[in-house]
């Protein structure tokens, strides 16, 4: 895509004539109508059955941890949290049509790709309650989850910074010749962030296979689109860096699935970044620390329920009779139980040892952090009721 | 009089700027309709309008840009970053523009009119980016002014005075004490000067030094030596850039012993250039080192955040480690 | 132009189509030809005869200027400089179509538009040679000119920076009731920068009066646009942001000139930005510390020599009776001479006194500057013959 | 054995690097066909092909982020910021991202093979935006690492080790000794520690500290000293993030007066940091105050340049107040 530059291209016009708005219109893959049917004219994509269920089981997954975890925040077993609800199909859709080798970057609403990839219930938990099972060490907020054996990089909570990160990823993946792609999920909001310019336009010049994968929910904590942009969402953007772009419905599960398979096919062949822009609805506050009544409608909300990716989902299931109720409910309850047996073991698990304050700063502890360290186990030794969490260990 | 938190401070503050200064704008992310994440700016779209209150896109080094631009111009752009973690991707528009527009300039343009508001500090469980103290950062940019409340009447009275102030104010919120620090604050007009730290305490054997909310935690620890029958000066510095190196050298004259306290990590903290004007300015009067008390040089941790913390224990040891010298 | 958000205007499509490259064909306005005459189907400006032959008199004027400091900075009598050869109908006429009351936030390449605004001879040397009669005070480098009374931003080196400035700017402008705009100038290079990402992206989701000017002239130094981009060029980034936009041959003043006028008036009246992109080529090296021959061909070079905006404008003045050569050759050598002697006298102006080292710095000399400030001039009146250029002043 | 000046002494290192490590990849703003602006990376694209030495587009924070994906994937990314001055819209990337990307992870993703090269400081009528030292704000920043060489034996050996360590490395190099400085540079692959200060000249009266290009500096000044029979001790510091300490305070421990010279700003510049970590070790053996000759709290001037730099006449005074005082 990057043979166009300066001028060779580009052909004459002697009127002036300012282009205005318009001259763009993306239009948005939906496959799956709201009712769970197949549009007239829409062609399924090549899903059997054991990935049409899995796609459906982690979203209802996804869903229930969702619940489960919001209210644990309430209770104050956790101090944060941040749902994916009514986004599900468009992480776990887009995860769907990845091979295993290709790199997962996300912003921090995508557990449903984290959890299709195969993230253990106790994985969720280890990492929410940071204590010293979850492998990154109890060093970051609840939700930064992060699994090299998953191939899924840690989250950084700085938005935005993952995007340039994936073109450079990228680029690496193929200059040591590995057949995998690296898909880099963000928000719309995100998308204003100088990171989301240099990012995307790297990967476009530098030719990266990266599939940068936007979630436009429509808001950012409180800000609406209206106020983020005024051009046609990020797709339009596209565009502009000469970036093979896609707009899809991300409430479908079957268009997020297509166009991201077919993006990801296109970038690994071509070597080159796709754009995928999801439109979709945050029916979630932000986060645990946000209420969203005090900047959006109920009315608007209910729209939006009703394009629910679950409900329509499992109508297309129940269309190709691909679902057992029964067994559905089934799996709901036990995952309901599996969650919350690992909420209650997690929780009552040590954070690491006070030692590990100072590793991972370095790939080994230089002499002024082994001096700090030093100190302050000496220190808390002398107070071993005011640091609890980790005096006892000493 | 009324008893107000932190927040509502910072919010009458807002209030009495852009009521009395027509060219007063307040932006950033959230800041508009829904009053700013942590509801600083509440209301102030409703009074003022959106054109004077507005979000922005989620773009810092496009909000400080903007805002630089427009205190060009002429307006009193007052901007919020969200976090002050987050802070660093205005870096280039703060240390490169904000800060040397007037001196490249020979005076012609400058942006003295422009607030930056940052809420800062760990304290809430906050992990590596919610909890940051950038302070230092900032001290080493000439062109900036560095200021830092530490309860809801200084927030009032120094955010008025870096409003008005003829250079960039750079003003750092403790967000621990947000909705935690209640006291008195007036209702009208007042401003506290830029510059200036202020003696919180007097005592003879110790000047203890901190800024924000570490104030209260030397406090604690002075509280905690006075039962050893050691008396502590205690100072809020209160401005980090220009500081008032003045009252501190009086008082470390006077005492013979400082030490400082700040929550970010030790080297490079601002804490190393007191120390380090301080046993110059003072070298003769010192009977012990000067100590510092702050975080580790490590990110800023979640689990083990307690143990990170320069609080009033750590204060308390070195205390005596500076009396026993 | 902000009325496009989320998900409101998209229409369904049911395909999976990636959108590639050709989506956008953004044609180039060009009025004039190289040969000076107007293309047929194209009307001239309404421009008069007297602006005519100022813009002609300002292009001509800067060439000579570039191409004396140029020499003397080969001479070693300024340090750096920075030619705009074979672009001055980018800044010149753009400039030509403002008011005196619009902002000019320029780039570092567009010294035409000072020179349009009546930069002066002198004032361009007292810049140069950081002498004590420039307002800026000598602490920028040559080129970095600024001066309020003719509404021109001081120049800044850092790349980009201006951009969402200027965002700012017009801003205030706007609030302020002002009936002017501002004028960002910048390159292509500039353009990969975050910081006009987020400005042209605040400009627009904020309504602000101002005119995006991109001098796409084919380099950032050595870095050639196919390195710098793969989209087509910078005029199609501005329809991803809802910006009203428009591409000119940059080498036709007539085509500069009439796409400013009009974005101008739109851009008042709309309160809204437009983006120019004008297509050029950067005849000069970099600047004085650059040898192109490095990276590019002659023969390249040679075939942009055939579209010199100056030839081609001076051409159609000449079809339109409009120019008097014998007072052109006039104007040329008494330009040539006022340069020279400008540059003598500028030259021998002495620098700043030393205590205006800590001027500006802040609005008011704090403590520890003036500290600072005593303890040098104590030094340098210790050590008078090592400071040559303050230690007589003490 | 033959005499390289700066830039050809970095240039061989680079060919060192990628000839040995296929996974080196070096890229940035004009360094590919034209081999960078100032020639470090010259003929390296021919050598090695577009694909580990080429331009990107012209924005720091992509350069730095696509560095930190790179290596985080497993390459050596060897990034350049064409000027240090130009490295603050890179700032979140560097300080959020490189430097945190280990520990947020627990160790399951680094940067630790990322070299970010930068040339830096003044004395070249450069003026503010093209003479900055910005060392100290990186000092600030727990997980990385700051080097600094002071002549072309130092940069190759040094940018070897950093290319090669563990962890994420800013190499700054003295753009004033590009072409000024020239000495014997062995052929052959070699490392010089990072971490490692180098006493440069023993001496026993006063010890003289600085990096980079000031270490000139402060050796005239020595040589004016010895005329006065003064015997000063000289240390190359050479890293500044972690820092040698213990090299300096032996030093200060024996000569008793500690002098540290850098170009950047004094308030807050890395010179801070030392003072006040010196002052704790070697209170009770310092006879004098610790005494820091620096660049001025402003911008970095043009036409006041000479004034401004902390040159070897401004040291030599310092050095007699230290030995007088
Ligand atoms: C650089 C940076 N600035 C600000 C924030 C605070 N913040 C966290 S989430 C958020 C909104 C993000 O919106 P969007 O990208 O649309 O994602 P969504 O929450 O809608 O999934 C903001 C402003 C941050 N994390 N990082
Ligand atoms: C932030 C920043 N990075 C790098 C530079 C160094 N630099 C100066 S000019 C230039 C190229 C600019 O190219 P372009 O924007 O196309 O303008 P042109 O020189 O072609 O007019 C570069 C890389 C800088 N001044 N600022
Ligand atoms: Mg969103
Ligand atoms: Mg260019």
């Amino acid at each position: 895509m990057n043979d166009r530059n300066h001028l060779d291209h580009v052909a004459l016009t002697h009127e002036v004539k300012i282009i205005e708005n318009g001259l763009l219109e993306i239009t948005m893959l939906a496959i799956l109508d709201p009712d769970g049917n197949i549009y007239p004219g829409a062609t399924a994509p090549d899903i059997d059955k054991a990935l049409a269920e899995k796609i459906y089981h982690t979203m209802v997954y996804t869903r229930l941890l969702d619940e489960r975890m919001v209210a644990a925040q309430r209770q104050g077993r956790i101090s944060f949290y941040l749902a994916s609800t009514g986004e599900e199909a468009a992480a776990v859709a887009s995860a769907a049509a990845l091979s295993e080798n290709d790199m997962i970057m996300s912003q921090y609403r995508e557990q449903g790709a984290l959890a299709f990839r195969g993230y253990t219930t106790d994985q969720f938990m280890n990492q929410m309650f940071s204590n010293r099972l979850d492998p990154n060490k109890g060093r970051q907020m609840p939700i930064h989850y992060g699994d090299k054996a998953l191939n899924f990089m840690t989250i950084s909570s700085p938005l935005g910074t993952q995007i340039p990160q994936a073109a450079g990823y990228a680029y690496g993946q193929k200059l040591a010749g590995k057949d995998a792609v690296t898909i880099c999920y963000f928000g719309e909001g995100a998308a204003s962030e100088g990171d989301f310019h240099a990012g995307v336009n790297m990967a476009a010049v530098l030719n990266c296979p990266v599939i940068f994968f936007c979630r436009n929910n429509g808001y950012a904590i409180s800000t609406p689109a209206a106020e983020q942009f005024a051009g046609d969402g990020i797709a339009s953007r596209g565009i502009g860096y000469g970036v093979r772009t896609i707009r899809v419905d991300g409430n479908d599960p079957l268009a997020v699935y297509s166009a991201t398979k077919q993006a990801r096919a296109m970038a690994l062949e071509t070597n080159q970044p796709v754009l995928i822009e999801a439109m979709t609805y945050r029916l979630a506050a932000h986060s645990t620390s946000d209420d969203p009544s005090g900047y959006r409608s109920k009315n608007e909300e209910d729209k939006w329920r009703l394009k629910d990716p679950l409900t329509r989902f499992k109508q297309w299931l129940l269309s190709k009779a691909w679902l057992d109720e029964a067994a559905t409910e089934q799996f709901m309850q036990q995952t309901r139980s599996d969650i919350l047996a690992a909420l209650k073991t997690s929780e009552q698990v040590a954070v690491n040892p006070l030692a590990d304050i100072v590793e991972d700063v370095y790939a080994e502890v230089p002499w002024h952090l082994k001096e700090q360290r030093d100190a302050l186990i000496a220190h808390v030794k002398k107070y071993p009721s005011k640091y609890p969490k980790t005096s006892g260990d000493l | 009089m009324a008893k107000l938190n932190l927040l509502q401070a910072i919010n009458q503050a807002l209030i009495t700027a852009m009521t009395e200064d027509e060219k007063a704008v307040v932006f950033g992310e959230d800041v508009g309709y829904f009053g700013g994440v942590f509801r600083a700016t509440s209301n102030l779209q409703e009074k003022f309008g959106k054109a004077r209150c507005f979000n922005t896109p989620l773009t810092e080094q496009g909000i400080i840009g903007f805002a630089n631009g427009l205190a060009s111009q002429g307006s009193t752009p007052i901007a919020e970053i969200q976090f002050g973690d987050y802070i660093f991707p205005a870096f280039d528009q703060i240390v490169n523009e904000t800060a040397k527009f007037r001196y490249r300039s020979g005076g012609q343009f400058t942006c003295g009119s422009l607030t930056i508001r940052t809420p800062y500090g760990g304290g809430i469980s906050g992990g590596l980016y919610h909890s940051q103290s950038p302070e230092a950062f900032f001290s080493h940019v000439p062109g900036l002014k560095v200021v830092v409340p530490r309860d809801p009447y200084q927030a009032k009275g120094l955010l008025l005075a870096a409003i008005r102030d003829d250079n960039p104010v750079l003003f750092m919120e403790p967000k621990r004490l947000y909705r935690a620090s209640v006291c008195d604050v007036p209702e009208e007009d007042y401003t506290i000067p830029l510059g200036k730290a202020e003696v919180v305490q007097e005592g003879n054997d110790i000047t203890l030094l901190a800024w924000g909310a570490q104030v209260e935690t030397i406090k604690k620890a002075a509280d905690m030596a006075l039962e050893d029958g050691v008396s502590c000066e205690i100072i809020d510095l209160r401005s980090i850039l220009p500081w008032d190196a003045q009252t501190v050298a009086e008082s470390v004259m006077k005492t013979g012993r400082l030490l400082i306290n700040h929550e970010a990590p030790i080297t490079s903290g601002f804490g190393s250039e007191i120390a380090a004007r301080i046993q110059e300015q003072c070298f003769l009067y010192l009977e012990a080192p000067i100590i510092r008390v702050c975080g580790l040089d490590t990110p800023y941790p979640l689990a083990h955040e307690k143990e990170y913390m320069p609080d009033e224990f750590k204060t308390y040891e070195a205390i005596k480690r500076a009396l026993n010298y």
